[in-house]
């Protein structure tokens, strides 16, 4: 018979649990909202999502670093901390970006909302555990909201979008159990510090070094896929069109912090074990990655296109940091996210401002370059935020991507792998280029033609909005000393 | 001996049904084979003495997902032949034999190791089932609960995507449209 | 007597069928079938280690893989309708109106 | 005011938001105002600049990300004061001299965002806040070629900007590769260049990270084989976008070799020398015989840049107080001597919006005035004694003549064939009888122009009879460099090479 | 004293810019007289300085400011007024206060007359400062300021236009004015590369502290500062192979080519020679000093011989004064630097005349040139044709004029160094020299009245502008009774060795005189006994080789317009549409290119085809197990 098993409620840590469940509340609380009462705008609903992440985000603040809760499931550490504040802050910024002046179809459905914020859940889930179990019931439930949040855009191109994307990731979930399995077979446990535990003691014996490079691979092609690095990016482009920009700006970047989080927790510990054949791959990864698409990127038509093989550029730039593999490079990671967020944002936000519901300037792409032709005739004022947006993306000083450039590649420099920061400068090069085309487009051309289209889906949010992606943009360097400290302090406190 | 027959019997037809899965064109024959082949697995886990995760494997399974594959094949009224255009096969089957060898080669290494110290041991005389229940309600009651959240978000996900009101798209439409709409 | 091997290495070959399913069907729905094939050879895995190490963990991932698929199914489902409600097929050739 | 170089730098900045705000009609009055201000501000720097120190003056420290070692670091010293002073001065007579109809308020606009970069590059100390500076300027530049330019304007623009960019970058790993050796050494970061100074590298790294500033400084020289980018930003800019880049903006890169390699890698910079000594003299010859091949009269100016800025490069090279002095009033002569010629061949363009040699013949007939002016220039293009062309050029060859014989004489021929592109320009435009009907009753400079140009005119003669004002500040500082220089070198070539001055020596 | 070194520096430089004052207004008269009377206050003060020098025996030496500092290099701007400079002040401001008086008749007609006065006077002013400076910079200044002076003055009538050589034997100002500052460009470097060695090893460009340091340079150093300042000289005083520019000089106004291109400017070369004679004195640079005097033997007979055939008067008063040229070098070569100071100054004021002479037939014939088509205007130009023969008197080197003095000293130095066949060259050269000047002097100015068919009316000159040109007839005439004082006066100068003639040579002297006599009467009586009549054509003669040769100037503009500017210009073209466009820029539009054209391949992958991208990730799965096996299998 088994033993009955008391467990002290204190020894549980509940608080750990807090700001996921906050979130998992609010979303129940907004489906009974609607429950009770059909037909409410989509305002309100905005405006509770505000409210609940910003009651989650200080929950996350009261946070202590380094706690365990929940029979070791829950993992607060430092990492854990700043990417749930990152993940919050990039969906308090998204949310309000609901609020055009047109309507559009998913923010009909007040499940948008709850599906939102389950999906924050589940990245909160992701990022603060190092069970695979947890982990992968995390990604899961994050994904499914996503596809499905994608999917109610409503018009052809998301469905072809969600169902692409829903397709490739049943395949890297498949990846993800087959690599877990491995794990689990060689090792015994899904944790991770058990697992570091045990491959520590074999990793000496001559035939299981690949078993372990096989499972961490499996793992890898998962997280491949999660952060679009080549080959796994396919999905990427057409499910950035096929969303909506604001939507797209957001899955450029929260999805991408919890999965590097996770990355950071897995294949951290197998280079920390000197499976050295992991950091290779992840390094031949990133700089594939970052190298073709900002090829593929040259050559795009279409402005969200472009966004989008620049965001899987920009990936595979922050990869390249995590095969490092030192505190700078990881803590280089959140950094650049920390920027990238804003400006990334901005640049999708200021698509979906001139998102027109039925002129067509191409028969198949919704932002054409030659749709901002001569902007900034029209409108000088978002002609020079979108410009900043891409002097920033391009890292040209003073704007913010510009200071995680260099502390990424000041972290390579430091590891030794200067030929990695050489390869991220041409890159940054040759991603100048496709920055440069729009900049060329809205100022050096004149107007394709000459109406205020562009206007279309302004409101007062999006204007705000834009406005704190321009502060934060232009103004980076006067918080980068207390962002970079306290980035450097949580990551180090965590042992990354 | 007879765990041995039967592991290979299992393996076997497992393995066939599986094919035929994969490459039936008829997709009634497909689906047949993977409910047969579903449960040939949860024999395995009853053999590996899984006994509550060879009951969920039938239930959810056979039971639920096969029977939501059986509504949507019927709603696609896919049961007649489904072509496919499968131009490029050689690579198909070249990437499906690599991953299979590698997967074998990667196996093959002596994994098993005997000084594993099982973190929630299966204790001798107690049901499966019990032990199952124990270990999920205390260590995995987190996983469990947002797997509860992922159900939640599926069922939402499904109703709202199959639901009536995507049929008329406030994207695609103008908004004079969609006021008349709303008025109606 | 068989050994964690022989699971293991069925599991693989279970995989890679479903993995060859995945990659060569062009009907949604029986790509489906194939993603369910890659996530139960998985099961077996983790089953398998989990009666040979005596511990119950494999058996928990186990059935969160299976709670998982389960929810895959009915998304996936759900966006099967709505894509062959505005597209009037499953075959993913015809699916292609975004590239480059 | 101590905190004059801030002010010098954020003023124009300031000014260019405001500029948002004034009236397109009063742009230009306002840009002239400001930029007059500025130059005020720059010569009061000088007033005030005591040209007996070597050292930095006016220096400012204000951290900006000290765990990173970033800081806004500035100062000036005899090599950048009069540099900034230039810049200052050819903003601002490039705006009266401007003739531009469209846009004017965003132009006024760029060119004072363009001055604060400029001014900003020169007084940066901290290679961050250089780089900053470095690449920000490449943002005004572009819109300027690229909205006001000719035909190719676009694809001249972004040929600049992405070149120069490439570059950049790659000095960007260097300096943080510097960056993280003083971080190894001492255990704090620090972007700081005098910081760095202290700094010493093992040669083989110095070789390494010499060529990581190379990539930088060369393709912003422009160092012939990167020199390409020049012709096209030229050809296509308008008149005040080339007077800008060839006075200013070139001069970054040599600056930055004076500023940077030199100091930081003493053993490398001798070791390079033949490197530099080939690149240069090929720069010095070959461009000026493709100079002279040209039929476009901005294209024989741009390509005479480069060949000037031969000079220059092999002046820093020389290891001598003679060469690298004579380089760094080589620049200031270039700037004013080849802003002066690319605002004259604006003037032609502005009346027959052409610059095709062919077009023209006998103007010296028609426009007397900017005949003589334009004369006075291409005396000291070609480095006429007792202009200011001449000081810069001879100390340059005197100096490197230390060092190579041969290369001297070879860069010498810089005297032989740059006379013969620019007179061969001179003649086809201004000499021979009016064959083109079109060009009988040209206007001669009116006062707008003139008022752009004669200061020119005056400084050319006042620097080429009495260039001490400015040689000796810019001596003083140049001796301490070599000075530092030798005693940081280890090797015993380097120590050998570099050559102190005997006043220096004494002194010891 | 100091004032007037700066009088008779600066009376110039105000002169050119109160001209310039009025450099694009009308002419206007009083800007020559005011012109003219600055530069007679400047050659008042030069001669007050001569006295002074004459008195004292001492020169002035003043500092006016500085110019240069940077390392150890200092220079100041410096003037020496000692009796080599003082020499040159007196010669240089006489000439060209007779020019520019000159002038004010000649450029009567021009419309640019005011511009004309600035540039000459600024000439002069660069002329004095390259003989007053005290440094090897200061005299660079002046060296490259003549330069441009030249180059201004040569393509003074700018507005006349190209014609290929067929067209016309002579070609546009222009062409010659860059020709002119090109060629002596090339000659600058040389100098500027001696100046660099002097610093180099000296430590200063001071000539006296240069002169001091000599004597403890190394042979190798001396031999390169020698050759490199001699190259430079070479330039100036347009010695082969860079003599091409002084003829074509000659489409500038004629008192340029009387100041600049026979009295002062081509003579600074020579003036190098002789201001840098410790140098050149030193032993160890001999053979580049015998060098010098062999070349410029060279050139005498070189020039001469192209004078014979030529029918430009101008041109022929052009090769004659390369040849006077040589003459001096060859003196200064063979140590005998006041012989060559002295025929400096003798042949400036006798070559002015004659070149102010050619002014006035130019200025009678309508600027024709051909002497063929003159001849018989001694009826209509009396005053000129005194003048005239004067001068050519002088330079053929008849007794008692000046010419006669100096030539034959030089001659006689080349006799008393041993370097007899140096000696016999020049022998042969005064006898040409002979022949030609009267050649044209007959053609112009005796015989039949060949203008008439081209009906031209020709007139005397001026009546002020024949007696401004009075004082340098007079000086033709007398200079050369002063040889034994200027000796004296000259030698005096610690920078000056002295030089006489051995015994052996003295006792040979009348010998020697009475030869080069001979030669020198013998060529006037053959230019008699040719052209005294009237002009005879003889076909043969001129279709003959030599005379082709002599015609086409050894065919040596073609050989440099074949082989050196037209290749020049080709491969100028080959660089900038081959290689700059072709290669270099095109190569870095490759690179960009590459990466498009990468792109555009890289994006086929995109086919939008699920199937597609899930084989692309099976394909990464796979590669990435292949690594996982192949170190499986490895370990």
């Amino acid at each position: 018979m088994l033993e009955p098993i008391n467990v002290s409620l204190a020894s549980l840590n509940l608080v750990t649990l807090s700001p996921m469940l906050i979130a998992i509340a609010g979303g129940l609380i907004i489906l009974i909202i609607d429950l009770f009462k059909d037909g409410l705008h989509k305002s309100l609903y905005v405006m509770m999502t505000i409210l609940i992440l910003f009651v989650d985000f200080g929950s996350v603040m009261g946070l202590n670093v380094n706690e365990r809760g929940f029979f070791d499931v829950m993992l607060i550490d430092g990492v854990a901390i700043i990417s749930q504040l990152l993940i919050l802050a990039a969906s308090i910024l998204f949310i309000p970006l609901a609020l055009t002046s047109k309507r559009f179809h998913e923010y009909s459905y007040p499940e948008f909302f709850a599906l939102f914020l389950f999906m924050i859940a589940g990245f909160q889930f992701m990022v603060a555990s190092d069970n695979l179990v947890l982990i992968f019931v995390g990604i899961e439930t994050a994904s499914l909201s996503l596809y499905t949040l994608i999917a109610l855009h409503n018009r052809n191109n998301s469905y072809e979008a969600a169902v692409k994307y829903f397709t490739m990731g049943a395949l890297a979930a498949g990846f993800f159990v087959m690599g877990s399995a491995i794990i689990y077979a060689l090792t015994g446990s899904i944790e991770l510090y058990q697992v570091a535990d045990v491959l520590q003691d074999r990793i000496n014996e001559p035939a299981v070094m690949g078993t372990i490079l096989g499972g961490s691979i499996f793992l890898l092609a998962a997280f491949a896929f999660k952060l679009s690095l080549f080959p796994f990016h396919t999905w990427t482009p057409d499910v950035y069109e096929g969303a909506s920009a604001p939507l797209a700006g957001y899955m450029s970047i929260v999805p991408k912090i919890a999965v590097f989080v996770v990355a950071m927790r897995i294949f951290g510990m197998y280079i920390d074990l000197g499976v050295e054949w992991v950091r290779i791959l992840i390094l031949i990864l990133a700089v594939l990655t970052m190298t073709l698409s900002n090829m593929m990127a040259l050559v795009q038509q279409d402005v969200k296109r472009m966004l989008a093989y620049s965001s899987i550029s920009h990936a595979g730039f922050v990869m390249a940091a995590l095969a490092l593999d030192t505190t700078k490079g990881n803590t280089g990671i959140f950094l650049y996210y920390g920027l990238f967020m804003f400006t990334n944002l901005g640049a999708f936000a200021m698509l979906w401002i001139s998102r027109h519901k039925n002129r067509i300037f191409h028969e198949r792409y919704d932002h054409p370059y030659e749709k901002f032709a001569g902007l900034v005739k029209i409108m000088p004022m978002g002609a020079v935020v979108m410009g900043l947006f891409m002097l920033s993306l391009a890292g040209v000083p003073p704007f913010s991507i510009f200071w995680g450039k260099i502390y990424i590649m000041s972290a390579a420099v430091d590891a030794g792998y200067i030929w990695l920061a050489v390869v991220m400068g041409l890159n940054s090069a040759i991603a100048a280029f496709y920055y440069l085309k729009l900049i060329v487009y809205m100022f050096l051309y004149d107007p394709v033609e000459n109406d205020n289209t562009v206007y279309y889906n302004a409101s007062k949010p999006l204007m705000t909005i834009i406005g704190i992606a321009v502060a934060a943009t232009v103004g980076s360097v006067f918080f980068m000393q207390p962002l970079i400290s306290y980035i450097f302090y949580m990551v180090s406190a965590s042992g990354y | 001996m007879y765990e041995q027959i039967a592991f290979y019997l299992f393996s076997v037809l497992t393995i066939g049904l599986f094919l035929v899965t994969v490459l039936s064109k008829n997709i009634l024959y497909a689906m047949t084979s993977l409910a047969a082949g579903m449960v040939l697995i949860s024999g395995f886990f009853f053999m590996l003495g899984a006994d509550f995760l060879g009951v969920v494997q039938l239930i959810v399974y056979v039971g639920a997902v096969m029977a939501l594959y059986a509504f949507a094949m019927m709603f696609f009224d896919a049961t007649r032949d489904i072509k496919e255009k499968t131009t490029n096969d050689a690579l198909v089957f070249f990437l499906g034999g690599m991953v299979a060898l590698m997967l074998v080669i990667i196996f093959a290494a002596p994994v098993f190791s005997e000084n594993i110290q099982a973190m929630y041991p299966v204790v001798e005389g107690v049901g499966n089932a019990q032990a199952v229940g124990l270990v999920l309600f205390t260590k995995y009651l987190v996983p469990f609960e947002v797997a509860a959240v992922m159900l939640l978000v599926a069922m939402i996900a499904g109703i709202i995507l199959a639901g009536k009101k995507m049929d008329h798209s406030l994207t695609t439409n103008d908004d004079k449209v969609i006021s008349q709409e709303d008025t109606k | 007597m068989i050994g964690l091997s022989h699971y293991l290495i069925l599991s693989g070959l279970l995989f890679a069928i479903g993995f060859v399913g995945v990659i060569r069907r062009r009907n949604l729905l029986m790509l489906f079938f194939a993603t369910e094939i890659m996530l139960n050879s998985a099961n077996i895995a983790f089953a398998a280690a989990s009666y040979y190490y005596h511990d119950l963990t494999g058996q928990m991932f186990a059935f969160f893989i299976i709670a998982v698929a389960a929810s895959e199914v009915a998304v996936g489902l759900g966006l099967l309708i709505v894509l062959y409600k505005k597209f009037g097929t499953l075959d993913l050739d015809d699916l292609a109106s975004m590239k480059g | 005011m101590d905190n004059i170089l801030s002010v010098l730098i954020f003023f124009p900045a300031v000014a260019g938001l405001l500029g948002f705000v004034v009236d397109k009609s009063s742009a230009r009055v306002y840009g002239i105002s400001v930029a007059t201000v500025e130059l005020l501000l720059a010569i009061w720097l000088w007033m005030s600049f005591d040209g007996t120190n070597a050292g930095m003056q006016f220096v400012e420290l204000i951290p900006l990300v000290p765990d990173f070692g970033i800081n806004y670091y500035v100062g000036v010293d005899g090599i950048s004061l009069f540099i900034v002073i230039m810049a200052a001065l050819m903003t601002l007579l490039g705006m009266i001299g401007m003739n531009i109809e469209k846009d004017v308020k965003n132009m006024i606009i760029s060119l004072l965002f363009l001055e604060m970069t400029m001014i900003g590059v020169f007084v940066a100390l901290d290679a961050i806040v250089f780089y900053l500076f470095w690449e920000l300027s490449l943002v005004p530049m572009l819109y300027i070629i690229g909205a006001w330019g000719g035909p190719r304007r676009i694809y001249a623009s972004i040929k600049f900007f992405l070149y120069t960019f490439t570059g950049s970058l790659i000095m960007l790993v260097g300096m943080l590769f510097i960056a993280y050796l003083y971080y190894s050494v001492s255990g704090v970061w620090s972007f700081s260049i005098t910081d760095w100074y202290a700094l010493v590298l093992p040669v083989n790294y110095q070789i390494w990270l010499f060529m990581a500033f190379f990539a930088g400084f060369a393709i912003k020289v422009p160092m012939f084989p990167f020199h390409t980018w020049l012709p096209y930003a030229h050809g296509q800019a308008p008149t005040i976008g080339s007077v800008i880049l060839a006075a200013v903006l070139l001069k970054m890169g040599t600056y930055g070799f004076i500023r940077f390699s030199l100091p930081l890698f003493p053993d490398a910079s001798v070791m390079m020398i033949p490197f530099m000594t080939v690149l240069a003299v090929i720069m010095i010859i070959y461009t000026a015989m493709v100079a002279y091949a040209q039929e476009d009269m901005k294209q024989v100016i741009a390509y005479s840049s480069v060949s000037h800025m031969g000079v220059i490069v092999l002046g820093t090279f020389a290891m001598n107080a003679e060469g690298i002095s004579g380089s760094v009033f080589l620049m200031l002569s270039h700037g004013i001597v080849s802003g002066a010629l690319f605002m004259l061949v604006g003037v032609i363009y502005d009346r027959r919006h052409t610059k095709e040699m062919s077009e023209f013949g006998g103007l010296a007939a028609v426009m007397p005035k900017y005949a003589v002016i334009f004369g006075i220039m291409l005396m000291a293009s070609v480095g006429l004694p007792l202009t200011i062309g001449f000081v810069g050029e001879f100390l340059v060859l005197l100096g490197f003549y230390q060092v190579s014989p041969v290369a001297t004489v070879l860069a010498g021929t810089t005297i032989i064939i740059g006379a013969m592109y620019m007179l061969r320009l001179f003649k086809r435009t201004f000499f021979g009888p009016i064959t083109n009907e079109a060009n009988r009753n040209l206007p001669d400079l009116n006062a707008r122009e003139m008022t752009a140009l004669v200061p020119l005119v005056i400084i050319v003669v006042w620097l080429g009879v009495y260039p001490k004002p400015v040689l000796a500040p810019i001596d003083t500082s140049v001796k301490a460099l070599l000075n530092f220089m030798e005693e940081k070198a280890q090797t015993p070539e380097a120590k050998e090479t570099i050559i102190l001055s005997k006043q220096t020596k004494e002194a010891e | 004293m100091e004032k007037f070194v700066y009088i008779a520096l600066f009376a110039p430089l105000v002169s050119s810019l109160f001209a310039a004052l009025f450099g694009m207004s009308p002419k206007k008269t009083f800007v020559g007289v005011i012109a003219s009377l600055l530069l007679a206050t400047s050659f008042v003060a030069s001669a007050i300085l001569a006295a002074y020098v004459v008195q004292t025996g001492h020169g002035i030496h003043v500092t006016m400011m500085d110019w240069i500092s940077a390392g150890d290099l200092a220079i100041p701007f410096g003037f020496v007024v000692d009796h080599v400079s003082v020499t040159m002040m007196v010669v240089v401001t006489l000439v060209s206060t007779v020019v520019h008086i000159y002038s004010i008749g000649y450029m009567d007609h021009d419309k640019s007359f005011n511009r004309f006065f600035s540039y000459l006077s600024a000439f002069v002013f660069s002329m004095l400062v390259l003989v007053m400076s005290d440094n090897f910079a200061g005299l660079f200044i002046g060296w490259e300021g003549v330069g441009v002076c030249s180059w201004l003055l040569i393509g003074f009538w700018y507005h006349k236009k190209d014609e290929s050589p067929e067209v016309n034997p002579s070609i546009s100002p222009s062409w010659a004015a860059n020709e002119a500052f090109i060629v002596n460009r090339i000659a600058d470097l040389a100098m500027l590369v001696g100046i660099f060695v002097l610093y180099w090893n000296t430590g200063s460009l001071q000539y006296d502290v240069v002169f001091a340091a000599l004597p403890y340079l190394d042979e190798s150093v001396l031999t390169l500062a020698a050759i490199a300042l001699f190259i430079g000289a070479m330039g100036k005083s347009a010695q082969f192979p860079l003599h091409t520019w002084l003829t074509d000089a000659m489409e500038g106004p004629t008192p340029v080519s009387a100041l600049i291109h026979a009295a002062t400017m081509v003579t600074a070369g020579v003036f190098l020679v002789i201001r840098a004679n410790p140098l050149y004195s030193m032993p160890e640079v001999s053979e580049v000093s015998f060098f010098i005097a062999a070349l410029g033997t060279f050139v005498a007979f070189f020039a001469a011989s192209m004078a014979l055939v030529n029918r430009d008067l101008k041109r022929i008063i052009a090769y004659s004064t390369l040849s006077q040229l040589g003459y001096m070098f060859a003196a200064a070569g063979l140590g005998a630097y006041w012989i060559a100071l002295f025929h400096l100054a003798a042949h400036a004021f006798f070559k002015a005349l004659l070149f102010l002479g050619a002014g006035n037939v130019m200025h009678a014939m309508h600027d024709e040139l051909d002497i063929f088509k003159m001849g018989g205007l001694k009826k209509v130009m009396r005053g000129t044709y005194l003048y005239m023969g004067i001068a050519s008197i002088a330079l053929a080197g008849i007794p008692p004029l000046a010419g006669f003095f100096s030539k034959d000293a030089i001659i006689e130095t080349a006799f008393n160094e041993g370097t007899l066949f140096l000696w016999a060259m020049l022998v042969v050269t005064a006898g040409m020299t002979a022949f030609y000047s009267f050649r044209q002097v007959f053609l112009t100015f005796d015989g039949d009245e060949r203008y008439k068919e081209f009906d031209i009316h020709p007139h005397e000159m001026y009546k002020f502008v024949l007696v401004a040109m009075s004082p340098l007839a007079l000086l033709a005439i007398i200079a050369g009774f002063f040889q034994g004082a200027f000796q004296e006066f000259v030698t005096s100068s610690p920078l000056m060795p002295d030089y006489v003639m051995s015994e052996h040579t003295h006792h040979l002297a009348i010998y020697l005189g009475i030869l080069v006599l001979i030669f020198a009467v013998g060529g006037i009586v053959l230019a008699w006994k040719k052209y005294g009549n009237g002009l005879k054509r003889d076909e043969k003669c001129e279709n003959s080789f030599i005379y082709q040769l002599l015609k086409n100037q050894y065919y040596i503009p073609q050989f440099y317009a074949e082989f050196i500017s037209k290749p020049y210009y080709l491969l100028s073209h080959i660089m900038w549409k081959s290689v700059d466009m072709k290669i270099i820029d095109a190569s870095v539009d490759a690179i960009a290119y590459l990466f498009f054209k990468g792109g555009d391949q890289t994006r086929k992958m995109q086919t939008g085809n699920l199937s597609n991208y899930l084989n692309w990730m099976a394909v990464g799965l796979v590669l990435m197990l292949l690594v996982a096996a192949v170190t499986a299998l490895i370990a």
